[in-house]
């Protein structure tokens, strides 16, 4: 029984069959790599799976509860944060406000009245914060204001402020789309590192096959909506359906 | 000190400095000079100082935190004045009563109203708040009139119950025998003369609890997840928060500002005009709050100092005056420029106003409180990294979509 | 029955000012992305092109009349519009009495004008300010422009009447078998009606059939690709205020018989046309008409004295009541595109 | 030149000698806006006293305010011996001698009532803390009248109302620190029914457009009651929001309510716009119950006529006064404002200033500014000379009584002041009414209240 199980998920926009009797499993605490071609689906799978959209069948399990018709707050709350494909960070805040809020959310749940607190008064999140941000090498720009960061530190300070909810499993939504070749060997090392640092489950959704062979254990090809193969890396670089797949798209 | 951060202390410390020292700073001018008209220290302008920045506070706990522009503000100023006067009329005069349930009753109705808008965002939740303002305001001019009395505006009269009402008790607005109206010292030095009067400082005292309230509030977790909803509701629903409880909550927090600002205008004067919940109102908070700078702390109160001034010194220039000021000059220059400055005072206030709001929007796109930082920053040019919050805020409104 | 059908006539009536206002509005909105609070000064100043036409032609030669004396007893002054002198009274006469629509000639060219140099001056400095900048600086440049015109033309309402031959009214009762004066209805609010029509038309036509128009079009809904293409959108920006401008102008000009103009006609039509805007939805020309036409109708129901004895006061809110109810349950208003002034 | 002191306490610096070190704490227990040695608020000291101004100067009534404000000033310079004293030399007292008040010079404040209770009384509260103001006069709308004259009432200030016509201003909001100059909704009910009974018939079906506030409120009670005296039948009374400016869907039904008189119960931009649009609609043109359609508009201002243009003609309604009028003080009037600024005055003017003079007056005659020797002066006072033929100050309920004049709209006017002509002058009896009616009912005067 994976953490993630998808059954049977279909998703239909007008005329546009999106996702075609989708199953999935996810283990935990492994990472497993979503890939194929563009238009295959695998935003569409994203967004079913945090509660964006709503499939018109099927079922999404998250450690055995049901994820549908849940808000994405109370998603998230479950134990799925998300990084999506342009970093969505708080632009108008501090990279250290930007972790704090997380810390809250986790702390507090969805709502809680603290207006008269003082944000330095909470010691134990201010160190949890801190310790998240020396985690990803960001600690000097701490008091920087999140808009002013280039595009790599604030795919990095995405990753702080999800991983800093302890989260059970992690989405990734292209996390190394547009980045520079040295940027994304930089992005692969940290996922590994913070694979290797704590159990979490990750989920990528990728286009670069260099990412996804250097980090991924099992790996799922969606085409036209329907899952082809899942099986592990080393099967799937020889797999004929899968270079029909990709190769029937790049001369089609 | 207060669950504050040393600079916020001094923050607090220099306003609560300038609010009491009002009297003084706003009467800069002699008598009897020329210029003793744009003195601004007598006792009904300066609370109305401390009430609309009371309001403009409040205001901008939601519009400057969250980005949520409400239109419709004014409906909770009615609201709390009517909670006053109809106290007054029950009861007595003692503000003691009222002010509470002004608290009270505006919160309740920014709860309903509040819970109903914030299903919308931006331009749309600004229209809704606007329609549940407006028809307030039409209600209370007409068929509300029993609960309101109408165009009148609702007052005392001599019939009404007033159950409280002792025999030696004061028949004008009090607090516990702290007679609103009166002023308990009037010194003057020189040419000067100074107004202290016990309902301007009764406004000042709250006014500053609600500048130290806000100010934590600006500093609290609170305070930051409005700042994060405003900049990306998007992560925050994706960090497992729900942005509705916390937009709510400012709403409400806002709107008793707002009720707590209505009442105290019925405590200086127990008359409470069905205008007060007008449109026209309620943009005037919008305009003390962008015009102030929105997000800022104290730039809301700068915005409606602003406002009322030349509502109230402004509009009081008449040519006559004018004559008095030019009457040095010969006589053909000086109806030259009666004539140049004539359009611009008196009747013409609007139009300086209207003049001052483009050129503010237009040069100082942080509002009032950006001219202070550069005047701050030509005194002190290497201080330029200096982390002031207030600046950053300034900024920040600058360079990002508000709403 | 006849009740009902004159209301509605009333509605679409009504419905066509407030369509109209909506529609220049949303032009504005639309094209530009920026929400232009002058928009009722635009209008304010149209109705009071129409006056200035009326006190062009009516600029009078004064002559003194000896056998009568005026209210001090000093010798009569009488003055008579030089039109009339040169064109006798008669022919003089119905010019003067045609100075409305003789205005709409006047009013084009002058609000086209205005209409650019606040766009060239002022607006586009404001395209990448927040909308709060926007709606500041435009209700400042309202504030300024209803006070100068109050400077120069006072306070109080103007005069302006429809031509002659359009006072009275048109008996429609009679043409559906009604009793006469069952269903009557101002012959000049019917030309505003078709003259309403005729602009909402023309504007939809320009958009939807002029090359110029699907380049506005398509910059409406995808801005940088427009510009990517080469296609100089900000000059067409800049004309299609200007055509905003002037659909604001010519509704004031043709309204004035109807609401006798003063200088802060503008603000009591703001807040009204941005709730029309609001409710067909932001940014959406056809649900400004639609919401314009829906709101006038129900306006005129609700001040049905049937309805208003069952609802005290429900004409003096249904606006408001109708706007809520739209919002709540169309999240965007009528047609309104998602994520449009929404953040 | 012209060069005057315009605060109270630079009149009191001039006056002291100046230079005093800083003066004890001095720690009240009376009411405030207190000149202590005086025994009343504002006491005025040194050789001026100033008088509060407070008009519309921006929204829809800023025409009707600055015509108001020309009457003071033309007020102020005839108190002051300046110019060619006006009503001084008419007014049936002699006190008034051209040489200010009671010695002193008359200075004035003025201030923006932008038509809103609100703005109104902190305008009011500004003339009387900051200018030291010792009598509050102007206004154009009863809303503000009765605010600002309860203002005056806690202050200890004279208020002397300028244009307000509702029957509250001295009926349920009446104050002993008030007094109205202006007529009420029920003389022009009193006032209109005989004309309209003789121009129009007794077997009339009226039906009422009421602007819905207050004021409208008691104007229609006024004229339905005057109305159905005479026989009229009221068919129906429908309330209109303030803020309409389109009457379209009000006046649409009513040709076919069996109505054949129309009553607009409505002032300003709203009459203007209500009456407009109903003759558009054609309704005088058309016949009911075989009689020819009719429109009245119980209260007429001048400034609305002109604003109305040729849609008034022949339109009954009533007014407080006419430059038209042949008596001595109205000509003396008309002939100085005429004379300085070129047209003649509104009967919103002529208000003001004879509200002015009447303060002026009582001042000199009470030989004190103190507010209660002035109301003392003012109740029961009996007068003449100032342009609405002999005028009683009731003491009851401080509402002048005098002649009301029904006016109708002119068929062929000589220019835009001429749209009105006097139909009837109704005599000051016809109108008078018990203090204790019940349209006026619920008030009361209370004490003159002096402030320190």
């Amino acid at each position: 029984m994976g953490i993630l199980e998808v059954k049977g998920v279909n998703k239909r926009f007008g005329g546009l069959q999106a996702l075609g009797n989708v199953n999935l499993s996810v283990t935990e605490n492994t990472v497993h790599a979503i890939i194929g071609p563009n238009g295959a689906g695998k935003s569409t799978l994203l967004n079913c799976l945090v509660g964006k959209l709503i499939p018109d069948t099927g079922s999404v399990m998250f450690d055995g509860q049901s994820v549908l018709g849940r808000k994405p707050h109370e998603i998230n709350q479950m134990g799925i944060s998300r990084v999506f494909q342009t970093p969505e960070i708080f632009g108008d805040l501090t990279v250290m406000e930007n972790v704090m809020i997380p810390c809250f959310a986790k702390r507090d749940g969805s709502f809680r009245l603290h207006a008269f607190e003082s944000v330095p008064n909470e010691k134990e999140l201010v160190e949890k914060a801190e310790q998240i941000l020396i985690d990803v090498n960001m600690i000097d720009q701490r008091n920087q204001h999140a808009a002013s960061m280039s595009r790599g530190d604030k795919r990095r300070l995405e990753m702080a402020m999800c991983l800093v909810q302890e989260p059970r499993l992690l989405l990734l939504d292209e996390p190394t789309a547009g980045m520079a070749r040295a940027d994304t060997n930089n992005t692969i090392d940290l996922l590994k590192e913070i694979k290797a640092k704590r159990d979490i489950t990750m989920a990528i959704i990728e286009h670069d096959m260099h990412v996804v062979f250097s980090l991924a254990e099992r790996i799922t090809v969606l085409a036209q909506g329907t899952p082809l193969v899942e099986d592990t890396p080393e099967n799937i670089k020889g797999h004929p359906k899968v270079q029909e797949a990709y190769l029937g798209q790049a001369h089609g | 000190m207060l669950g504050l951060n040393s600079k916020d202390t001094k923050f607090l410390l220099i306003v609560i400095f300038l609010t009491l020292a009002t009297p003084i700073l706003l009467q800069p001018f002699p008598e009897g000079s020329g210029m003793a008209q744009f003195n601004a220290g007598y006792p009904d302008l300066m609370q109305r100082f401390a009430i609309y920045g009371i309001f403009a506070i409040g205001f901008n706990i939601l519009f400057g935190l969250t980005g949520y522009l409400s239109f419709g503000h004014a409906a909770f100023l009615g609201i709390g004045s009517y909670s006053v006067v109809w106290m007054y009329k029950l009861l007595d005069y003692n503000v003691i009563w009222g002010l509470p349930l002004a608290i009270i009753t505006s919160g309740i109705f920014a709860l309903a109203i509040g819970f109903i808008s914030l299903r919308r965002s931006g331009i749309y939740f600004s229209i809704l708040t606007l329609a549940f303002a407006q028809m307030s305001f039409a209600l209370a001019y007409s068929v509300l009139t029993p609960l309101t009395n109408g165009e009148t505006g609702l007052q005392v009269y001599r019939s009404d119950k007033q159950v409280l009402l002792g025999a030696t008790e004061p028949t004008s607005p009090h607090f516990f025998g702290i007679v609103m109206r009166e002023n308990f010292w009037e010194p003057s030095v020189g040419n000067w003369q100074f107004t202290f009067n016990n309902g301007y400082y009764f406004c000042a005292i709250i006014a500053i609890l609600a500048f130290y309230l806000s100010l934590r509030i600006f500093r609290s977790p609170f305070g930051m997840m409005l700042r994060a909803i405003k900049s990306n509701q998007q992560r925050m629903n994706y960090t497992g928060l729900n942005s509705r409880p916390y937009t709510l909550a400012a709403f409400v927090i806002s709107g008793m500002y707002a009720g707590l600002a209505g009442g105290l205008l019925a405590s200086m004067d127990p008359l409470a005009g069905a205008e007060r919940m007008q449109w026209t109102a309620s943009g005037e908070v919008v305009l003390m709050t962008i015009l102030g700078g929105a997000g800022t702390l104290l730039g809301p109160v700068l915005g409606a100092g602003f406002i009322k001034y030349f509502e109230n010194i402004f509009s009081k220039i008449n040519d006559n005056v004018l004559h008095t000021w030019f009457g040095f000059l010969p006589d053909g220059i000086e109806d030259f420029m009666v004539t140049i400055v004539h359009p611009f005072v008196g009747k013409g206030w609007h139009l300086t106003l209207g003049l001052l709001f483009m050129a503010v929007v237009i040069f100082l796109p942080g509002g009032l409180v950006e001219l202070g930082q550069r005047v701050g920053r030509l005194f002190r040019r290497r201080d330029i990294n200096s982390a002031d919050a207030e600046a950053k805020a300034a900024k920040q409104r600058a360079n990002t979509p508000a709403e | 029955m006849d009740a009902i059908l004159l209301q509605i006539l009333n509605g679409l009536d009504k419905g066509s000012a407030y369509a109209l206002i909506a529609l220049g509005l949303t032009l504005i909105f639309g094209t530009l992305g920026v929400v232009n609070f002058a928009h009722g000064a635009l209008f304010m100043i149209g109705a009071f092109c129409a006056v200035t036409m009326q006190r062009i032609l009516t600029i009078s030669q004064t002559t003194i009349d000896e056998s009568r004396t005026d209210f001090l007893g000093n010798p009569m002054k009488v003055e008579t519009p030089y039109v009339e002198n040169w064109f006798g009274p008669e022919l003089g006469g119905a010019i003067i009495d045609w100075a409305v629509p003789l205005a709409i000639l006047f009013a084009i060219p002058v609000m086209i004008c205005i209409g650019f140099i606040m766009e060239r001056g002022l607006i586009k400095h404001f395209y990448k300010r927040p909308h709060a900048d926007q709606i500041l600086v435009t209700f400042g440049l309202a504030i300024v422009l209803q006070e100068v015109i109050k400077y120069f033309y006072g306070a109080n309402p103007i005069p302006t009447p429809a031509p002659a031959a359009f006072t009275g009214s048109f008996d429609f009762g009679v043409l559906l078998g009604f009793d006469p004066n069952a269903i009557i209805y101002p012959l000049w609010r019917l030309v505003y009606f078709v003259f309403s029509l005729i602009i909402i038309a023309a504007v939809f036509g320009f958009l939807q059939f002029t090359t110029f128009g699907m380049v506005v079009r398509a910059g409406m809904a995808d801005r940088e690709t427009v510009g990517l293409l080469g296609i100089n959108i900000d000059k067409r920006f800049t004309i299609m205020f200007g055509i905003a401008a002037a659909v604001a102008g010519l509704a004031g000009v043709m309204y004035t018989p109807i609401n006798s103009p003063n200088y802060h006609m503008g603000m009591d039509f703001l807040v009204l046309s941005f709730v029309v805007v609001v409710v067909g939805g932001m940014g959406s020309l056809p649900g400004a008409v639609l919401a314009g036409f829906l709101l006038g109708i129900l306006e005129s129901f609700a001040s049905m004295n049937e309805i208003k004895s069952l609802v005290p006061g429900i004409d003096q809110i249904i606006i408001y009541l109708i706007a809520i109810v739209i919002l709540l349950t169309r999240p965007r208003g009528l047609m309104g595109r998602k994520g449009v002034m929404e953040e | 030149m012209s060069k005057s002191n315009f605060t109270r306490r630079g009149l009191i610096r001039t006056g002291a000698a100046s230079g005093a070190a800083l003066a004890m704490p001095s720690i009240f227990t009376g009411a405030a806006w207190s000149a202590a040695h005086s025994g009343y608020t504002n006491a005025p000291q040194g050789d001026t006293v100033t008088l509060g101004f407070n008009v519309p100067q921006s929204g829809p009534y800023a025409d009707e305010g600055m015509d108001e404000l020309r009457a003071f000033e033309l007020a102020v310079e005839h108190l002051n011996g300046e110019g060619d004293g006006g009503c001084l030399a008419t007014f049936s007292s002699k006190v008034l001698d051209g040489t200010g008040i009671l010695g002193k010079k008359v200075a004035y404040v003025t201030g923006d009532t932008q038509t809103k209770s609100d703005a109104a009384r902190a305008s009011a509260k500004s003339m009387i803390e900051k200018d030291g103001a010792i009598m509050i006069s102007g206004g154009s709308s009863s809303g503000v009248a009765v605010a600002v004259q309860g203002l005056c009432q806690e202050a200890g200030i004279i208020f002397m109302a300028g244009l307000t016509h509702s029957n509250d201003t001295t009926g349920k909001d009446k104050k002993a620190n008030g007094f109205r100059h202006f007529f009420n909704a029920y003389m022009s009910g009193a006032a209109l029914a005989p004309v309209l009974d003789k121009a129009y018939g007794a077997d009339r079906k009226a039906y009422h457009l009421t602007a819905d506030y207050t004021w409208g409120w008691t104007q229609q009670e006024s004229i339905q009651a005057a109305t159905e005296a005479i026989g009229w039948e009221t068919v129906n009374n429908v309330l209109t929001p303030l803020a309409s400016t389109d009457f379209s869907s009000y006046i649409a039904p009513v040709l076919n309510s069996g109505a054949d008189v129309l009553v607009l119960n409505h002032y300003g931009g709203n009459m203007v716009n209500s009456l407009t649009q109903a003759v558009q609609f054609g309704l005088r043109d058309k016949q009911v119950n075989g009689k020819d359609f009719q429109i009245v508009v119980p209260l007429y201002s001048e400034l609305m006529a002109k604003g109305a243009g040729a849609n008034i003609k022949g339109v009954f309604g009533s007014t407080n006064w006419s430059w038209k009028l042949q008596d001595e003080g109205t000509q003396a009037f008309v002939r100085s404002f005429g004379t300085k600024y070129g047209f003649p005055p509104s009967n919103a003017a002529q208000t003001c200033y004879a509200q002015t003079l009447l303060y002026a007056d009582a001042a000199a005659r009470a030989g004190s500014f103190n507010p209660c020797a002035i109301v003392e002066a003012l109740e029961g006072y009996e007068f003449d000379g100032l342009g609405n033929g002999p005028t009683l100050y009731r003491a009851e309920d401080h509402q002048c009584f005098k002649d009301v004049l029904v006016m109708q709209g002119k068929e062929n006017p000589d220019n835009e002041y001429d749209a009105l002509e006097i139909v009837e002058i109704t005599p000051r009896a016809q109108v008078e009414y018990a203090p204790d009616h019940p349209m006026f009912a619920g008030g009361s005067l209370g004490e003159c209240n002096p402030g320190a």
